[in-house]
């Protein structure tokens, strides 16, 4: 696509950048979510966007969406006023949205998922697509997102990867001007990320004005040319990227001096408990010997000790969370054994949950919780047979909320949602913590975590991250699968690397690198 | 006002308005016999609704509660009736018909839930053609063991149960609490909310979805089988006919009462709120002696009009 | 939307709340404004009538639910009406409705012979006349009277009447019956008429089709167009009732066989109600018999029944609509006992 | 290991609806020598072409996850003011119109209920459904009316040698069929029954596109209820009676799914209409016991909804993502 008319458009004279937010006020039911908000994106610029949950970055993107109107302040695009209605509008004055869960209908192909509003036509008001020309368009599109599959292929075929990119393509077809990444990372492996990034610096070169929205803040910090900080609706910082440390940048986004982004890893043993005493290399609560599964993985043998935290690494498709996934006894396996505390561990997940296994998986939304179902719901869900007494099950309410109640406070779930609310209206993050406090109402032996912090806000993730150690100081087995390598290495004792279904390396907290980590994910081991 | 409209007693509430509604100008609405009449004649459906409030739950829907009320209605009839019955005049005819009826719904439940659960089929179509299998199978089991179309001569035992409007009574309500209890209070209970708001995510949390689902429509099929027996002892006859006209109601009723379509929303109370008013409605128009098809058309109405209060009262809760 | 704890209390106190609201209305007197517009039914004297009617869906049910209603009119009794659309149970509720309104008499078609006895009973109990349109109650004590033709003895003069006239074509003739539902007694007894005559036919006649209708046309219309495609040479067609000639019309012009009576390549049409539809069929000479049950008589009869058992005049447990089948042959001069003949005249 | 040799098997399931349904032809065709023969085949499609149009409209609103169940009240209320138009002497085309007008009308007050009501579409068309037959037999009072011939003339009527109902039904498939796969507004339908809240960020004229797909179905109805009155030549008060489950049957049948997003009208839909009527065509060759009809029928149905299902669930097996190719034959 040729980017020169919309450059030409541009009134070269004054400086005004494309997009421009100016003292922007919204709030709900009296509730003020923005407040004064103001800044804008320059021509051939990244602007990052930071914040935690609840900052209001999702309403600044609704407003410019023009699913939201301002209470005042306003927009401008291209130094025009600019107030949108809906979708359209905004489609209209060039503005596209690449979202943290992707819009793409699985049922249709690429080519018709890029040209779904705007189909090309035989004729004008002819209402018949142009197979041909849309089968081109579509081509042309895909190549300069770096795609190289047939406009045909339908998209349940892709991987999500390739998804974010068709993403892409869809907000070039619409020949935008201005782009907003709404966590577009969220579902990648950071070879997907790479290819990502380089594309939307490349976008940038073309003179595209990029929002990009992230809690990832290292890319952010890589990506970005300027930042803006938000907090509790209000612009804390903002300027040119080199201008902030990672620290920094945290600190203001949490208000507070966060003195480490890590919890501090001790060695378990003040707790009372009589595991108490198992060292990293003690007792392997899960022994896991050359489990194949043809197709996923192969041969794979490793040891969780009791009070370890494990790492998994590896890029995405390395077969991680199919790990997990057979563990927990919902894939099947060809060959090899688990065992859990020495004996053998089989049946279906409700079997193993009964034995102490607990799985928070990386999708919160489909197979962590029941959206509409109430906070207690889902926090008493995995306890209740417990709760219940024969004959004919009968439940233990006062049991159940005192459970409730204490895997509350143990995770720490914001004090403003009652037991009876919907965790449909909570922040990521405290969905998060009821998916995790649910699991650890059963005390688990071995606690499976795959991308336990995905779109998650720092303060809750440090909080997570002193949980799983808890956990594991209580003298359980914590296995974290995640595709943030400074993650794992900021938590774990012990980090496997993943690739292609097997193990390719090995590291002890003590010779950690993040170089031969990230090497032996991508080519065959070095470790 | 709010707390009116946002109370779970809502539809109970609207109950009271028809019923204010009807009592000036309706003959006979207002007098003992008639409320014995009214209350005797929404048992069956009672009783079917809130099986079938078990389902929906779920997020599935049982089409086959009517096939079902036919064929354990034949089944009961060949067991204990009087000329041709299996144990026709044996003092052991009632219990085991009994056992034999709701056995049947049980089964058939249980061929729904396997179909549905295990073979993943949608519970639409297979509780569709099992409706149509098993009404057939009721008609063609009459034609074959007794050639007849429908068997008389039930034991007095039996039939006591319909005479003595207490005793349906009793058994109605019995049924109706122990679901209700089992919804409530129950792991099961809880189950199948769970199972309807979140099959994924129940089973990876140690939910038996499969047997939960089976559950359900095992139960559906149980209460269908008691709503045969209210029916058959009413009626006097086992027969194949048993009920055909409930379907819709049976679903308008849970709806009207506020249960979800989409499953993990429902109370076996709202059932009852739902069924009272469908059948105040319909015993007061008749009473009105309306033309039938005007009768038809306000039924639609009112189902329609339910709906839309549900719809606006759950935006008017939630601004407020 | 979670069931909370101690629901339970709250689900008794609707309960109760049900049962109060039984007890209101339970107290709530007899003579409150609803009930005072109905009169005390004073002895001897007949006010009002429950009609409850199994179904409307064909021309035969609205007739004879029509004459009943100008009869009332006509002797000055309100009609209560009640149709149950096939269900028996709601008829059973329409019935309670019009015994808990003290009609003086109640007449219904039901459902069928036996659902109706607990109906019977309850109306006997509240001491109100019971009177069965059109089909009879199986064996029992309960105290009613039926009027209702003998469908199964009307049906075999009819059919016996076409199975003669298949005789004198001289060949054995195929024939096919248009059943009804076969859960519906009438069905039944119209069935068996024909297998009946047809059996005393010997083999002058074989039956190679036997179409269940379910009261259907559209079934009834693709059953014919498939037994006659099985069977292009089927002589003889009976249908279970009048309302669904139209079909076998449909189908037989189709295939260029609609031909009148007198007409080469006519294929022998019988029919069952004598309805407005058979008698055009007839007078325009397509059709050939029909069984007629007398719907007028079988009415005012009902009315009649309920008059005298109020007068103190018990009536007997059945009164038999002969009924008749009209033919080709007698059609001159029966007609004017054929309800459908007069529908039809009415219309013009 | 499973997975690999299963793609054979997709394969085979992938044909299974056809093969069942040559299977239903080939067994009645081996018990009635009469049955596999052209003149039969036309009648069958003849007797299906109601059932087909009707079933393609109800397929426009599967796609969308949504359900109709008013249909056939809709053929009888058309149906019914038709008649009443036909005896009072109007011109047939007049009374073709009001059906299609009708069907219209009534897919309109569908729309409006689920579109701009939000009722869930199983309870709105539950209404419309009670209100409808009401209405019907108000009309009709109930009685059945015998039309005149002009209607029969009407069905029995033939274009190019094909009869009448035939070519319409033909022709409302095949533009169904281009609507859905070459047009915008198609291609949109399957995107919104896929995802409704993506098709709405997309900023697809959702609204639009549902209220179109009630119209749809509501004048396929009316069009439906003309093509059974064209056979019939009378309205019963039974007419159009669970049609929608006929339609819904046959559309499932074709592999429509009932939670959108997946479904074709040609062939699948009409190969699911053709199938309903075949087996009662057969049952009839045959001269099957009257009392076996409703288990034989629903058995045929059931095999089929189990086939369609296995099917679906192997796709999802094999949907699964390979992470490493596998060396050699283990």
């Amino acid at each position: 696509m040729d980017f020169t008319p919309n450059n030409a458009e541009r009134p070269k004279t004054n400086q005004e950048p494309v997009v421009v937010f100016e003292r922007i006020e919204k709030s709900f039911f009296g509730v003020k979510v923005l407040q004064g908000v103001s800044f804008g994106v320059g021509v051939g610029r990244i602007v990052g966007l930071v914040g935690e949950n609840g900052a209001g970055k999702s309403t600044l993107m609704n407003l410019l969406g023009g699913n939201l109107q301002p209470d005042a302040g306003e927009l401008r695009v291209n130094g025009h006023r600019y107030t949108p209605r809906n979708p359209k509008d905004a489609r209209a004055a060039g503005i596209a949205f690449v979202h943290q869960e992707l819009n793409l209908f699985s049922n249709l192909s690429i080519a018709e998922n890029l040209f779904l509003t705007d189909f090309p036509l035989l004729g004008i008001g002819v209402p018949w697509i142009d197979r041909r020309a849309l089968r081109s368009r579509a081509a042309e599109l895909l190549r300069q997102v770096g795609l190289d599959h047939s406009p045909d292929t339908l998209v349940e075929r892709l991987p999500a990867g390739e998804r974010q990119l068709v993403e892409i393509a869809k907000a070039l077809g619409a020949e935008a001007r201005v782009i907003l990444l709404d966590e577009p990372t969220t579902s990648l492996s950071s070879r997907e990320c790479e290819r990502l990034f380089a594309l939307v610096t490349q976008l940038r070169d073309r003179g595209m004005a990029l929002l990009y929205i992230s809690h990832a803040l290292g890319d952010v910090l890589r990506l970005c040319d300027d930042l803006v900080v938000l907090r509790d609706g209000e612009r804390v910082g903002s300027g040119a990227t080199k201008d902030f440390t990672h620290d920094r940048l945290v600190s203001m986004m949490v208000g507070r001096q966060l003195n480490q982004i890590y919890p501090e890893r001790r060695a378990p043993i003040q707790t009372g408990s009589s595991e108490s005493m198992a060292s990293p290399d003690g007792g392997a609560v899960l022994q896991v010997d050359r489990i194949s599964q043809p197709g996923i993985v192969r041969d794979l043998s490793f040891k969780l000790g009791a009070g370890e935290v494990l790492g998994i690494s590896g890029l995405m498709g390395a077969g991680r969370s199919e790990l997990a996934r057979i563990l927990f006894g919902l894939d099947p396996f060809a060959s090899g054994e688990v065992r859990l505390s020495g004996e053998l561990l089989t049946g279906s997940p409700r079997e193993r949950i009964r034995r102490g296994l607990a799985f928070l998986t990386e999708d919160r939304r489909q197979e962590g919780l029941c959206m509409e179902a109430s906070i207690a719901d889902n926090l008493a869900l995995v306890g209740l047979p417990a709760n219940s007494r024969t004959p004919a099950r009968f439940l233990d309410f006062t049991g159940i909320q005192s459970a409730v109640t204490r895997m509350r406070e143990a995770v720490k779930l914001s004090a403003k949602a009652t037991d009876g609310q919907a965790v449909r209206t909570l922040s990521g993050g405290n969905q998060q913590k009821v998916v995790l406090g649910k699991w650890l109402l059963m005390e688990p032996k071995v606690l499976l975590l795959d991308e336990p912090t995905r779109g998650i806000d720092v303060g809750a993730k440090f909080e997570i991250y002193q949980l799983i150690h808890q956990l594991a100081d209580r003298g359980a087995g914590v296995l974290v699968i995640s595709s943030e390598i400074e993650e794992l290495m900021g938590i774990c004792d012990r980090i496997l690397v993943m690739r292609g279904g097997e193990i390719t390396g090995e590291f002890r907290r003590d010779d950690f690198d993040r170089e031969r980590i990230l090497a032996a994910a991508l080519h065959s081991s070095k470790a | 006002m709010s707390r009116i409209i946002g109370s779970e007693f809502f539809v109970l509430f609207l109950c009271l308005i028809a019923f204010a509604a009807f009592a000036p100008f309706t003959p006979g609405f207002v007098s003992t016999g008639n409320f014995e009449n009214l209350l005797t004649a929404c048992l069956p459906l009672l009783v079917l609704a809130t099986g079938q409030t078990m389902v929906l739950i779920t997020g599935g829907i049982d089409l086959s509660v009517t096939a079902i009320i036919g064929l354990s209605s034949v089944v009961g009839a060949l067991v204990m009736g009087g000329e041709q019955g299996w144990l026709g005049g044996s003092p052991m005819a009632m219990p085991v018909a009994v056992a034999g009826m709701l056995a049947t719904g049980a089964l058939v439940g249980l061929f729904n839930g396997a179909c549905i659960a295990w073979l993943r089929m949608p519970a639409f179509m297979v509780t569709l053609t099992t409706t149509m299998f098993f009404s057939g199978l009721a008609v063609w089991l009459a034609k074959k063991v007794v050639n007849a179309e429908s068997i008389y001569h039930l034991p007095p035992a039996f039939l006591a149960l319909g005479a003595q409007a207490w005793m349906a009574l009793a058994l109605a309500v019995f049924a109706t609490f122990v679901a209700h209890v089992l919804l409530a209070r129950t792991l099961l209970g809880r189950w199948l909310y769970a199972v309807g708001h979140n099959p994924r995510a129940s089973l990876i949390s140690g939910v038996p979805v499969a047997g939960v689902t089976v559950g359900a429509y095992v139960l559906s099929g149980i209460f269908a089988a008691m709503a045969a027996i209210l029916l058959t002892a009413r009626l006097e006859t086992g027969s194949p006919n048993h009920g055909k006209a409930l379907l819709l109601d049976v679903i308008g009723a849970a709806v009207i009462g506020g249960t979800s379509l989409f499953g993990g929303k429902g109370k076996v109370l709202w059932t009852v709120y739902g069924v009272l008013f469908l059948s105040l409605i319909s015993n007061g128009l008749n009473l009105l002696n309306l033309s039938d098809f005007l009768i038809t058309i306000i039924k639609g109405v009112v189902i329609l009009v339910a709906a839309l209060l549900d719809v606006w009262r759950t935006r008017f809760v939630r601004g407020s | 939307m979670r069931p909370r704890p101690l629901r339970t209390r709250t689900f008794l106190t609707a309960m109760t709340a049900v049962i109060v609201m039984a007890a209101l209305t339970g107290c709530g007197k007899p003579d409150a404004p609803g009930a005072a517009t109905q009169p005390p039914a004073a002895v001897g004297q007949v006010k009002t009538i429950g009609v409850a009617f199994e179904t409307l869906q064909t021309e035969f049910w609205v007739a004879g639910f029509d004459k009943l209603k100008a009869e009332c009119a006509a002797k000055g009794i309100t009609m209560l009406e009640g149709v149950a659309d096939g269900d028996a149970s709601k008829q059973f509720d329409q019935v309670k409705n019009f015994i808990n309104r003290k009609v003086d008499g109640i007449i219904i078609v039901p459902k069928d012979g036996k659902t109706v006895i607990p109906m019977i009973k309850a109306a006997n109990a509240a001491n109100i006349p019971v009177v069965l349109y059109n089909r009879p109650a199986d064996a029992t004590d309960a105290r009613h009277t039926a009027v209702a033709p003998d469908n199964f003895a009307i049906t075999r003069e009819t059919v016996t009447y076409l199975v003669s006239l298949a005789k004198k074509t001289g060949r054995k003739q195929k024939a096919m019956i248009l059943m009804g539902d076969l859960s519906d007694v009438n069905a039944i007894g119209r069935r068996d008429g024909f297998e009946a005559a047809v059996k005393e036919a010997g083999d002058a006649v074989e039956v190679v089709a036997r179409i269940p209708t379910d009261w259907n046309q559209e079934k009834a219309l693709a059953g014919v167009q498939s037994a006659m495609q099985a069977n292009p040479d089927i002589g003889l067609i009976f249908t279970s009732s009048d309302f669904m000639f139209p079909s076998i019309k449909s189908v037989l012009s189709n295939l260029g066989k609609w031909k009148k009576h007198n007409e080469p390549g006519h294929i022998l049409l019988g029919g069952f109600d004598g309805d407005a539809t058979a008698y055009q069929l007839m007078a325009d000479g397509y059709v050939d018999a029909t069984g007629v049950q007398d719907v007028y008589w079988e009415a005012e009869q009902a009315i009649q029944v309920i008059l005298d058992a109020k007068a103190g005049r018990p009536a007997p447990v059945r009164i038999d609509d002969k009924g008749f089948a009209i033919t080709q042959a007698n059609l001159k001069e029966m007609e004017s006992r054929m309800w459908g003949a007069v529908v039809a005249k009415n219309k013009k | 290991m499973r997975a690999s040799n299963s793609r054979p098997l997709l394969r085979l399931l992938d044909f299974a609806p056809v093969a069942l349904f040559v299977a239903v032809l080939l067994v009645f065709g081996a018990m009635s020598d009469k049955f596999l023969t052209a003149d039969n085949f036309t009648q069958i499609l003849v007797q299906s072409s109601s059932t087909a149009v009707v079933a393609v409209g109800m397929t426009f609103v599967l796609l969308t996850a949504g359900v109709d169940l008013s249909v056939g009240a809709i053929m009888f209320v058309g149906a019914g003011i038709a008649g009443k138009m036909a005896l009072a002497g109007q011109p047939l085309s007049l009374c073709v119109l009001t059906m299609l007008g009708v069907g219209l009308l009534g897919g309109a007050v569908n729309a409006v209920l689920v579109t701009r009501f939000k009722l869930v579409a199983f309870i709105a068309t539950l209404a419309t459904l009670y209100i409808g037959r009401g209405m019907g037999r108000w009309i009709t009072q109930t009685r059945a009316m015998n039309l005149p011939d002009s209607f029969l003339a009407l069905g029995s009527a033939k274009g190019l040698g094909v009869p009448l109902p035939l070519l319409i039904a033909g022709a409302v498939v095949l533009i169904a069929q281009w609507v859905l796969s070459m047009t915008p507004f198609g291609r949109q339908l399957y995107a919104l029954g896929n995802n409704p809240d993506a098709a709405r960020k997309a900023g697809l004229p959702t609204t639009r596109l549902l209220t179109a797909v009630y119209l749809v179905c509501g004048v396929c109805a009316g069009l439906g209820g003309l093509l059974a009155l064209s056979q019939l030549g009378s309205v019963s008060p039974k007419f159009g009676e669970l049609y929608e489950f006929d339609a819904i049957t046959a559309a499932v049948l074709g592999g429509t799914s009932l939670f959108g997003g997946r479904g074709r009208v040609f062939p699948g839909t009409v190969l699911g209409a053709v199938l309903l009527k075949s087996i009662f065509n057969g049952l009839v060759m045959v001269q099957a016991d009257p009392y076996l009809y409703p288990l034989i029928t629903s058995s045929i149905i059931f095999g089929a909804v189990l086939i369609d299902s296995l099917r679906s669930h192997l796709m999802v097996r094999l949907g699964r993502r390979k992470i490493r190719v596998e060396a050699g034959a283990n």
